[in-house]
């Protein structure tokens, strides 16, 4: 069980403009992933890009795994262009992952845009628990899974900046209606997604006394806790998101 | 065997090392995280992230950008102090057969002495390495290691503060490496290590702030090689004691041509970040070269660049 | 038209520049060969290759060695003499509508001054970039550049030679950039440019040779870019003069980045070799995004990060 | 008639180990190459390798292109893995290449190793003049171009150091032994090869008072006599190899 191997590429399908799913079979045996786990990939064998990118597990396909992710720049775009066979070095899974010993009954989970990739692993776990799903997006095509989704029996309510898909408007909102009208107690929140939404969230949260957890980003070199680059301001001080995280307490995070 | 035939063993002061190639610090934690992917009793030495007195916050995030081959870093030399690593830290790493070199750095000469008395009064610790790129505190945070006037003073006290192998980590962000080099052998060091990194920047032009919090950064990485390998071959000219070379080190190929430079050493440091175990990689890759090549031992190497 | 309510204009000294790209000397020979690729009167003022007053062979082969996302130079300031380049270069250079920078170098004060002198009796020539980062022959051959006196000296002669706009180059491997700039300043100068290359060098392991006949070299390209805005930024809060940002620019976000960080105007080297077109990308990428973020003046973005 | 072009990918074969043949189309009109001009091809678009990498003209297809090149480093072998449908850009055609108004009736072509790249375009050309060529290789299946100077009706004198191939030994010693032997006077030489065949070369050329001109390389940066980065000395002092080269008059190299 190395947790430096390489993968070869089964797939890298285009979903929509700059938005990848990535099936990659590891040549070595691997250890399986947890949801809010993530992997570092090398897009080359190339000094630029340097570093290796930080991708959420997206779906375990027994052995085989899935990312999805986002052209956002040099790496990623990279990346956009493996082709099945490709072979890429990866180093993972790492960091926490979402807590799974959860004892309340209503496991509400949230993903903003891209915040499904990770959120759609935690999803299919705990879909026997009937999770209720929100998913918010820009516009109507970047809402994200929706056949995987179905596929798995989740049904997410969505919201989207413009109304083409879903409510308009904002899916923390959405949220905080859905919760008033519930009049269910022991909500338990997990989400991942743009920081304005985190933030939203966790003035939501602390408003509604709500417990929940949180997957972050942010920039990283080793992924492995030596860098110590990776640190987000928390209650108890700096923390790395690569170890203590990426996955934490609602609370204790401190926003600028 | 061919392997036994080659002798890769290097001296640093009081220190014997089975071979070159050590971990840079601050980017090898304190060597527990590598563990699970390389054997740490292969390294030459293992040099822990740099510790103070009290622990350290460090700077708030984002703390590192990539750049052209490179990335910037301004950690803040966060640490969790000298008294938690040798308490938690170093039963760990005294498991393995690999002298632990322990980095450090103060606000001011006096704290510089005790963390250096502290910590040779450690079992364990084999050997210190000063960090003088920080700043200090009484100079109105000017930086230790680019006045060769205070550079020399703390090192002269440093030296009197103990008695273990002593290195003396040189700022790159100087006119003169050699005189610097100079400064810290004529003060007592056992031995120089360099680069540290390169001052340098980044502006994410959408939002018009510096990509660090901090605004300015530390450049490291393959970018910075170049500048990295001139430097350890005039330090190699101005002084007699062992020089640790870094400054972009990733393959074996790298590694030698420092020492061609004349380090008696190297260490790795942002490439430990792009594959944990290239440490173990570049170890084995020098040995084939030396097979290949038909060289005995190492030290033949040393400086022989051909100029 | 949105292209006509923007304005890229700056001023450098004595001189209004169209836009603010520049090439940097060195890397555009005398302008001529790039004729082909680009319409010469758009760039905002060509740079020529430094020039001093007897022709120059410079240094034997091999002169460059590529690094990562850098390349190492030694051409050893080869040029074709003042006299020729106002015979021979000029002429053609004098059609176009776009200032001619003059960067020259001398192995002694004294030649210096002739040289400015030289220069400044020319018609087309628009202003004078003094190149400091080069070997005074007076003092065994140490860089002008790093000594804060000599450079004082020197700028201080030849601002009396010259009624031009006089830049000074400003060589980076220096422990302390600001005050070189300020001593520039100080000295006379309209205006200085940053960053010469930092002194590298590589070796081949297999020959156990430098790269390099001349051993050291410049490092320039993507590489030093960090470098480069730091330094920028560091002279901008230093001095009242317009700084000429260069190191590594390849893109307008770069141009733009050095702009955020202080730069009247910046100045294109490596980039020309990577596609003889570069320069003409940056001018049109840095008119797009001023376009797109609603900045009707280049001068808005001077000097404008947050930090 | 751009000099600065793209051009797709039509074939990337590869001959042997190390050895491939790369067929371009270019996306624009492009100038037609001499024989012993030269390309700056980009291998990719990334910033290392930092520099475009020197090819010679190996053959003109009316519009298409050859370039015969061996993976030396970091920039070849990229361009190893290119596919077709790949666009690269490129810079070209670039240098003075060889003359072409030649008097003398008995052309002598000269090639070691992959020095057959650019001399295979000379060979082409010239073919209704009878030239002699004389290829030099390391080993028989390193003798390179074999079927495609039969379709251009030249059949070469080969050597291979291990003598599996043509004569065993240095290709300047079998061609020493042919002037020897032929008794003809007006010879005139154009070689490319590694710099002791050359250099080899050019001690006979002074011996014999041999007309000759040779294909030399030099690192280089713009490819366009700018950065003063690819000088060669000579006896009129340094020359710029991407300029006033890669073709030199062979007496006028001054060697180290
Ligand atoms: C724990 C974790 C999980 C992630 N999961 C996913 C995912 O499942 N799908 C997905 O599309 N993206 C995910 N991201 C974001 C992804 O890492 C970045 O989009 C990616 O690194 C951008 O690289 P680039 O070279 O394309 O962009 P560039 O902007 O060129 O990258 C420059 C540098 O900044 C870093 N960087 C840039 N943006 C981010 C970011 N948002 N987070 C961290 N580093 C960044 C890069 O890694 C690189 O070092 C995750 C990030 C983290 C930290
Ligand atoms: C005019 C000219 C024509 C050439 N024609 C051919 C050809 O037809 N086929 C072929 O296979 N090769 C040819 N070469 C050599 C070819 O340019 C090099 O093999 C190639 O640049 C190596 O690049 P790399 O990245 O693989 O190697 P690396 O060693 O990684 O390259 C590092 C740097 O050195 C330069 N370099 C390395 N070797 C050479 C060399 N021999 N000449 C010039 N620069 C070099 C590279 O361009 C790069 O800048 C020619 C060179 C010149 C100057
Ligand atoms: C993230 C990071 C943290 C570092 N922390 C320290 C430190 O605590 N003390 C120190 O002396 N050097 C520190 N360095 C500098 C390295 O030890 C090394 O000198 C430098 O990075 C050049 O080597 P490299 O290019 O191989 O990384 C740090 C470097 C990086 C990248
Ligand atoms: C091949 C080459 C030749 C150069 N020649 C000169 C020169 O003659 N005078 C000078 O002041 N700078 C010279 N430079 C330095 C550049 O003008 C510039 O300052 C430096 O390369 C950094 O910019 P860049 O990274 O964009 O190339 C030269 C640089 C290169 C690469
Ligand atoms: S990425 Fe290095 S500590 Fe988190
Ligand atoms: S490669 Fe630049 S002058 Fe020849």
């Amino acid at each position: 069980m190395n947790r430096l191997f390489h993968a070869s590429v089964a797939e890298n399908k285009q979903l929509i403009k700059n938005h990848y799913l990535l099936t990659l079979r590891p040549l070595e045996n691997i250890k399986k992933p947890k949801p809010g786990n993530f992997f570092m990939v090398a897009v080359d064998n190339g000094l630029d890009p340097l570093l290796k990118r930080p991708i959420s597990i997206h779906r375990w396909l027994d052995g085989d795994f899935q990312l999805l992710y986002r052209v956002a720049g040099k790496g990623t775009s990279i990346l956009g262009g493996k082709k099945p066979g490709d072979i890429l070095e990866i180093l993972g899974p790492l960091g926490n992952g979402f807590p799974l010993n959860i004892k309340s009954e209503n496991i509400i989970l949230v993903a903003g845009g891209l915040g499904i990739a990770p959120i759609f692993a935690l999803a299919e776990l705990l879909r026997k628990r009937n999770p209720s799903l929100f998913c918010g997006a820009r516009t109507k095509n970047e809402v994200l899974c929706t056949d995987e989704l179905k596929d798995i029996g989740i049904d997410p309510v969505v919201a989207t900046d413009d109304g083409s898909s879903g409510k308009k408007g904002n899916i923390v909102n959405v949220l905080k209606e859905h919760i008033k009208t519930s009049h269910v107690t022991d909500n338990i929140l997990f989400a991942c997604g743009p920081e304005p939404m985190l933030k939203a969230l966790s003035t939501l949260a602390e408003k509604l006394n709500l417990q929940g957890y949180i997957a972050l980003e942010q920039h990283m070199a080793c992924g492995l806790g030596t860098c110590l680059g990776c640190v987000v301001k928390t209650t108890k001080g700096y923390k790395r998101v690569c170890k203590e995280g990426p996955v934490f307490p609602i609370e204790d995070i401190l926003w600028e | 065997m061919a392997k036994k035939s080659i002798d890769l063993t290097v001296r640093i002061g009081k220190l014997k090392l089975k071979n070159p190639v050590m971990t840079a610090s601050g980017t090898f934690g304190y060597g527990d995280e590598y563990a699970e992917f390389i054997d740490l009793n292969k390294l030459g030495a293992i040099v822990v992230k740099g510790l103070s007195l009290k622990p350290k916050e460090g700077n708030p995030p984002p703390r590192i950008v990539e750049t052209p081959s490179g990335m910037l870093n301004a950690i803040g030399l966060q640490n969790i102090g000298i008294n938690n690593f040798i308490k938690k830290k170093l039963p760990f790493l005294r498991q393995f057969n690999t002298p632990i070199i322990v980095n450090f750095f103060g606000d001011s000469i006096a704290e510089y002495v005790r963390a250096a008395e502290k910590l040779s009064a450690s079992d364990g610790v084999s050997a210190l390495e000063m960090n003088i790129s920080c700043p200090n505190k009484q100079a109105g945070w000017s930086i230790f290691g680019t006045d060769p006037k205070v550079t020399s003073r703390i090192v002269t006290e440093v030296r009197k503060a103990t008695d273990r192998t002593l290195i003396v980590k040189l700022s790159p962000n100087v006119t003169d490496i050699a005189l610097m080099a100079r400064v810290a052998e004529d003060a007592g060091a056992d031995a120089v290590s360099l680069i540290n990194t390169l001052t340098g920047m980044a502006i994410d032009i959408k939002t018009r702030r510096p990509k660090l919090a901090n605004i300015v950064g530390g450049l490291s990485g393959p970018a910075v090689k170049p500048v990295a390998v001139r430097m350890v071959w005039q330090c190699y000219k101005a002084v007699q004691i062992p020089i640790i070379g870094m400054g972009g080190i990733v393959s074996p190929e790298d590694a030698i041509e420092f020492i061609l430079a004349g380090a008696s050493a190297v260490a790795v440091g942002t490439g430990n970040f792009i594959r944990p175990d290239i440490t173990i990689n570049i170890i084995n890759g020098i040995r084939s070269f030396m097979e290949t090549e038909g060289i005995k031992s190492i030290n033949d190497l040393k400086g022989a660049v051909q100029c």
